[in-house]
């Protein structure tokens, strides 16, 4: 059947990520054969995008539900499916330190990061869902220490202690569930409220959130974000800020909707996203380089995300979905942009005169994420704004106030840089180092990809609501997997 | 010097852990998946073994990715010290005994290796077990000599081919039952060492591969990298 | 399973855990570790989990012993005399 | 001396592991202690979570001779589950400890207080100077 094939999406980078190391001591081809990949991979993504509008499940090695693993795969899973290999050819290391099959072991990490990515946009088993979690998480401490700097490995080690200190709490969650259910898929702990609505359950649910929430930027589990981001090469920060987190959020959601759909639930989520955007926003005003300042407010957007995803309502998911694809695309760019921009913010005075085409990008995506009227993170912030209006609780009311009140603190900070990049009557104090045209392609796509949703926000907004009501509809999940498991008894 | 907030920390969670362990049923697993595993296993993976039932049937994918994250490991350790200066081997001078009693230690780790691979599908053991004896089986000789230096292109080789046999395996299900990394072949007569179909199979890409894998970790964590240009 | 039993290798593996964050010395502490995986592996016999059992046997007595020993090696941390070691500070 | 019972003394074990490893990653200075307390913490994960499929008088979930009913065995997934928990496990620990060699032939000590804070230099200085990533990196690498 057609829609086992999605696994493709998953065998294939692996297939390759384990001949890259033997392949690239031999030829040399293998810097236009991982391309090659990810673009027939996108190729697939897109005749999946159009073939399926229903969700579906496939079963892993043929077993149903609760025996085996199941991926369950909606719309929003084939946009990250898509999504993914578009971002990582973006991304793409074309220059490396690395030769010979050490070369290889580099793409190499770079395809098992595409293969888990794509595992965790589909996956609905939870110790799936860990297993790819802690395959990316290993992918990432590679990509990390590939820049070949102390400060790398030093940043690095903190990051993985502080990952694997999530993973044994995600572990402990995991095992409490289990204790209570005896069964791991995702659709099946949904049909299973009665055994799920007790204290050790709610510790589970607080352990995996805080687990998972690692790489998703949560709040008290970020210490590594600014660390890592400045410490490592601004491409590979690109890559965990605009994609790896976005799928880590993914999981939060998962399970958040179909495992602990719960008041108490939602309104931690809401405080850990508050705390991340009030801290982030904060700390990115103090922040003096450009990279500090985009670590940062990747923070405090991934805040937004979640206040977004508490919100128990279409709007809520919409916004959340809005907010994290919208970050998904413009974080990138803006790390593209400012990846040799180092130095002192100051020390940037009047760069618009020497690069005139990437200040105004960089002011473009900046407006962008600030949410200024025709841009689609105005549409989000908006969709957030009204989520939360309509939700009941003084929290939420609150909550306003604070998205307001850290989007003037995000203006601040971002028209300080812009500025200061078009401050016209100062000298240039340094000289411009000139971006590789791959780089230029990047940001160009994902300028016209902005641009192109400015054009296009109705029929997007639509789009966007159909993804919002099918993750909504927790029940057609729930039934599309025990009807699976009924027809095979 | 305690710090305060850890030892608040760790107290609160001693706390919160007891409480929950207390509250959970333990001894009455509900089973409610393992009770279908329990009784489906052997009519369709044909394994005597239920957990090599569930690790390579029920939940191969899983298997696969562990392997994956180990290759990830083992590339990302490499290039930490590849651009480094390469010093000899880390012990100058064999020790007698570990020198002699190699010849002797050798085949005995390789076979009881592929015997607790092999038997995976029968007895306790499988894969990672006897994958971790290979590995150490490999490692030896670098161990006890310093001059013997591990071939890392046919370890590469080794895990290369182990990992694509999995996927492969994988794939031919896909196009031939519908199902990715569904169980091949007869199941063969229940309980003989030829028997569980395509189980064995992946248990031999298991092993060889966690085998090749912790080798070349392990040669370099020990042999490679002298100092590094200080700061 | 008997009690008794459980209770000595509970307080082995408590104590041995204790002890790998307090002793001093690193390769003792190392050693301590071993220990808790060695517990830990009875324990899963005692549920009920010869294949878990031995694989902790194998990878936490066996391999993860020999790469921190290895690594002990590499750090210049591998001191069989129980000095306490100056880069020590917790 | 009464003992308590087997099943809450093996509970209490778990939990100490994780707590004592917990602890040990908050409290330790030590690069190397941390990875340790790491290990204590992911084998106390890994018994808590045997335990989930653990049933009283059950025997292992092998078919043997004696063993021929499915009846009366223990939950296979948690087992294969840890399984594949303690492969993850090992694996990270590799890496990291190659990740704490280069750390220390870079910087010289395993403190990570004092490490903590000669990043921090590093990064107040990126925050100063006018130099640019590239060369930066360039001259890293030699």
């Amino acid at each position: 059947m057609l829609n086992d094939q999605v696994v493709v999406l998953i065998a294939v980078p692996l297939l390759l990520a384990f001949f890259l190391p033997v392949m690239a001591r031999r030829c040399k081809l293998t810097n236009v054969i991982a391309p090659a990949v990810l673009i027939a991979m996108i190729a697939v993504a897109v005749s999946f995008l159009f073939a399926f509008e229903k969700p579906f499940i496939v079963e892993l090695g043929g077993f149903a539900a609760p025996l085996g693993i199941i991926f369950y795969i909606d719309q929003l899973s084939l946009w990250m499916l898509l999504l993914i290999p578009v971002m990582t050819l973006l991304l793409w290391p074309w220059q490396s330190l690395y030769q010979g099959s050490d070369r290889g072991r580099e793409l190499a990490l770079y395809m098992i990061m595409v293969a888990a990515c794509s595992g965790l946009a589909m996956s609905g088993d939870l110790f799936n869902l860990y297993v790819f979690y802690e395959l990316l998480a290993v992918a990432s401490f590679g990509l990390v220490i590939s820049s070949d700097k102390g400060m790398a490995y030093l940043a690095g080690y903190r990051y993985l202690l502080i990952s694997a200190m999530g993973s044994v709490m995600a572990l402990l969650g995991i095992a409490i569930i289990y204790f209570l259910t005896g069964t791991l898929t995702l659709a099946h702990l949904a049909s299973l409220p009665d055994q799920l609505s007790n204290p050790p359950a709610a510790m589970a649910f607080v352990l995996i959130l805080l687990g998972f929430g690692v790489k998703a930027e949560m709040f008290p589990v970020n210490a590594w974000v600014p660390e890592v981001y400045q410490a490592t090469k601004t491409r590979v920060a690109a890559l965990l800020a605009g994609l790896v987190s976005k799928l880590a959020v993914i999981i939060i959601l998962k399970v958040v909707t179909l495992v602990m759909p719960a008041a108490q639930m939602y309104s931690l989520l809401l405080m850990l996203g508050l705390a991340g955007l009030i801290i982030g926003e904060l700390s990115a005003l103090r922040a003096n380089t450009l990279i500090q300042t985009l670590s940062w407010s990747s923070i405090g957007q991934l805040g937004l995300v979640f206040i977004a995803f508490s919100v128990d309502s279409q709007v809520g998911l919409m916004a959340g979905i809005a907010l994290m694809l919208h970050h998904l695309l413009v974080k990138p760019a803006l790390f593209l942009i400012v990846e040799n921009w180092s130095g002192s913010i100051s020390g940037l005075t009047g760069f618009a005169k020497k690069s005139p085409l990437a200040s105004i990008l960089f002011v473009l995506f900046a407006l962008s994420l600030l949410g200024v009227p025709p841009f689609p993170g105005f549409w989000a912030k908006y969709l957030l704004l009204n989520g939360l209006l309509e939700a009941d609780g003084g929290l939420y009311q609150f909550a306003v106030f604070a998205v307001l009140a850290m989007t003037v603190v995000e203006a601040i900070y971002l028209f300080r840089i812009i500025t200061t990049l078009y401050d016209m009557d100062a000298a240039v104090s340094k000289p411009v180092v000139a971006t590789a045209w791959t780089n230029r392609l990047s940001i160009l796509i994902l300028a016209t990809g902005l641009l192109a949703a400015v054009w296009q926000i109705s029929p997007l907004a639509d789009a966007l609501a159909g993804v919002a009501a099918q993750m909504q509809d927790t029940s057609a999940i729930i039934q599309l997997v025990a009807g699976k498991q009924g027809a095979l008894q | 010097m305690l710090q305060f907030f850890p030892l608040l920390f760790s107290a609160g969670l001693l706390f919160l852990l007891t409480i929950v362990t207390g509250l959970l049923p333990f001894a009455q697993a509900p089973m409610l998946a393992g009770q279908g595993v329990l009784y489906d296993g052997i009519a369709s993976t044909g394994a005597a073994n239920l957990v090599t039932a569930v690790v390579l049937g029920y939940r191969g994918i899983d298997t696969l990715m562990e392997l994956t994250i180990l290759f990830a490991a083992a590339a990302a350790g490499s290039l930490a010290f590849s651009r480094v200066r390469r010093s000899a081997g880390l012990i100058a001078e064999p020790p007698y005994i570990l020198d002699k009693a190699i010849g002797f230690l050798l085949p005995l780790l390789l076979v009881t290796g592929f015997y607790v691979i092999l038997h995976g599908h029968l007895t306790p053991g499988g894969g990672f077990q006897g994958g971790v004896l290979l590995a150490s089986a490999i490692f030896l000789p670098v161990l006890s000599r310093s001059s013997a230096q591990l071939n890392h292109e046919v370890i590469s080789l080794i895990e290369g081919l182990a990992g694509v046999t999995f996927i492969v395996i994988g794939l031919l299900a896909l196009y031939q039952q519908g199902a990715f990394l569904q169980p091949l072949f007869d199941h063969g007569v229940f309980g003989s060492l030829l028997s569980a179909g395509s189980l064995p199979v992946l248990y031999l890409a298991v092993g060889l591969k966690v085998g090749a894998e912790l080798a070349g970790l392990l040669s370099t964590l020990a042999a490679e990298g002298g100092e590094d240009g200080t700061a | 399973m008997s009690d008794l039993l459980v209770f000595v290798i509970v307080m082995m593996t408590l104590v041995a855990a204790l002890s790998a964050l307090i002793l001093p010395n690193f390769l003792a502490a190392t050693a301590a570790t071993t220990v808790v995986s060695l517990g830990v592996a009875v324990m899963f016999v005692l549920l009920q989990a010869p294949d878990v059992a031995m694989t902790e046997a194998v990878v936490g007595v066996g391999l993860s012993a020999l790469i921190l020993a290895l690594g002990l090696k590499r750090l210049g941390l591998w001191q069989l005399d129980l000095k306490a070691d100056k880069e020590d500070a917790d | 001396m009464a003992l308590p019972d087997a099943a809450s003394m093996m509970l209490a074990a778990a939990v100490g592991l994780v707590v004592i490893g917990f602890a040990g990653l908050m409290m330790s200075r030590h690069l190397y202690r941390l990875l340790l307390s790491l290990v204590i913490a992911e084998a106390g994960a890994n018994l808590l979570l045997v335990m989930a499929g653990y049933r009283a008088d059950a025997i292992a979930p092998i078919f043997t001779a004696d063993a021929s009913m499915p009846i009366g065995m223990v939950d296979p997934i948690p087992q294969a589950m840890v399984l594949t928990a303690i492969v993850i496990g090992v694996g990270v620990q590799a890496l990291a400890l190659a990740m704490i060699i280069r750390i220390r032939n870079h910087y010289g000590t395993l403190d990570m207080m004092e490490l903590k804070a000669r990043m921090q230099d590093e990064f107040a200085q990126l925050g100063q100077s006018a130099t640019l990533p590239s060369k930066q990196e360039q001259t890293d690498a030699q």
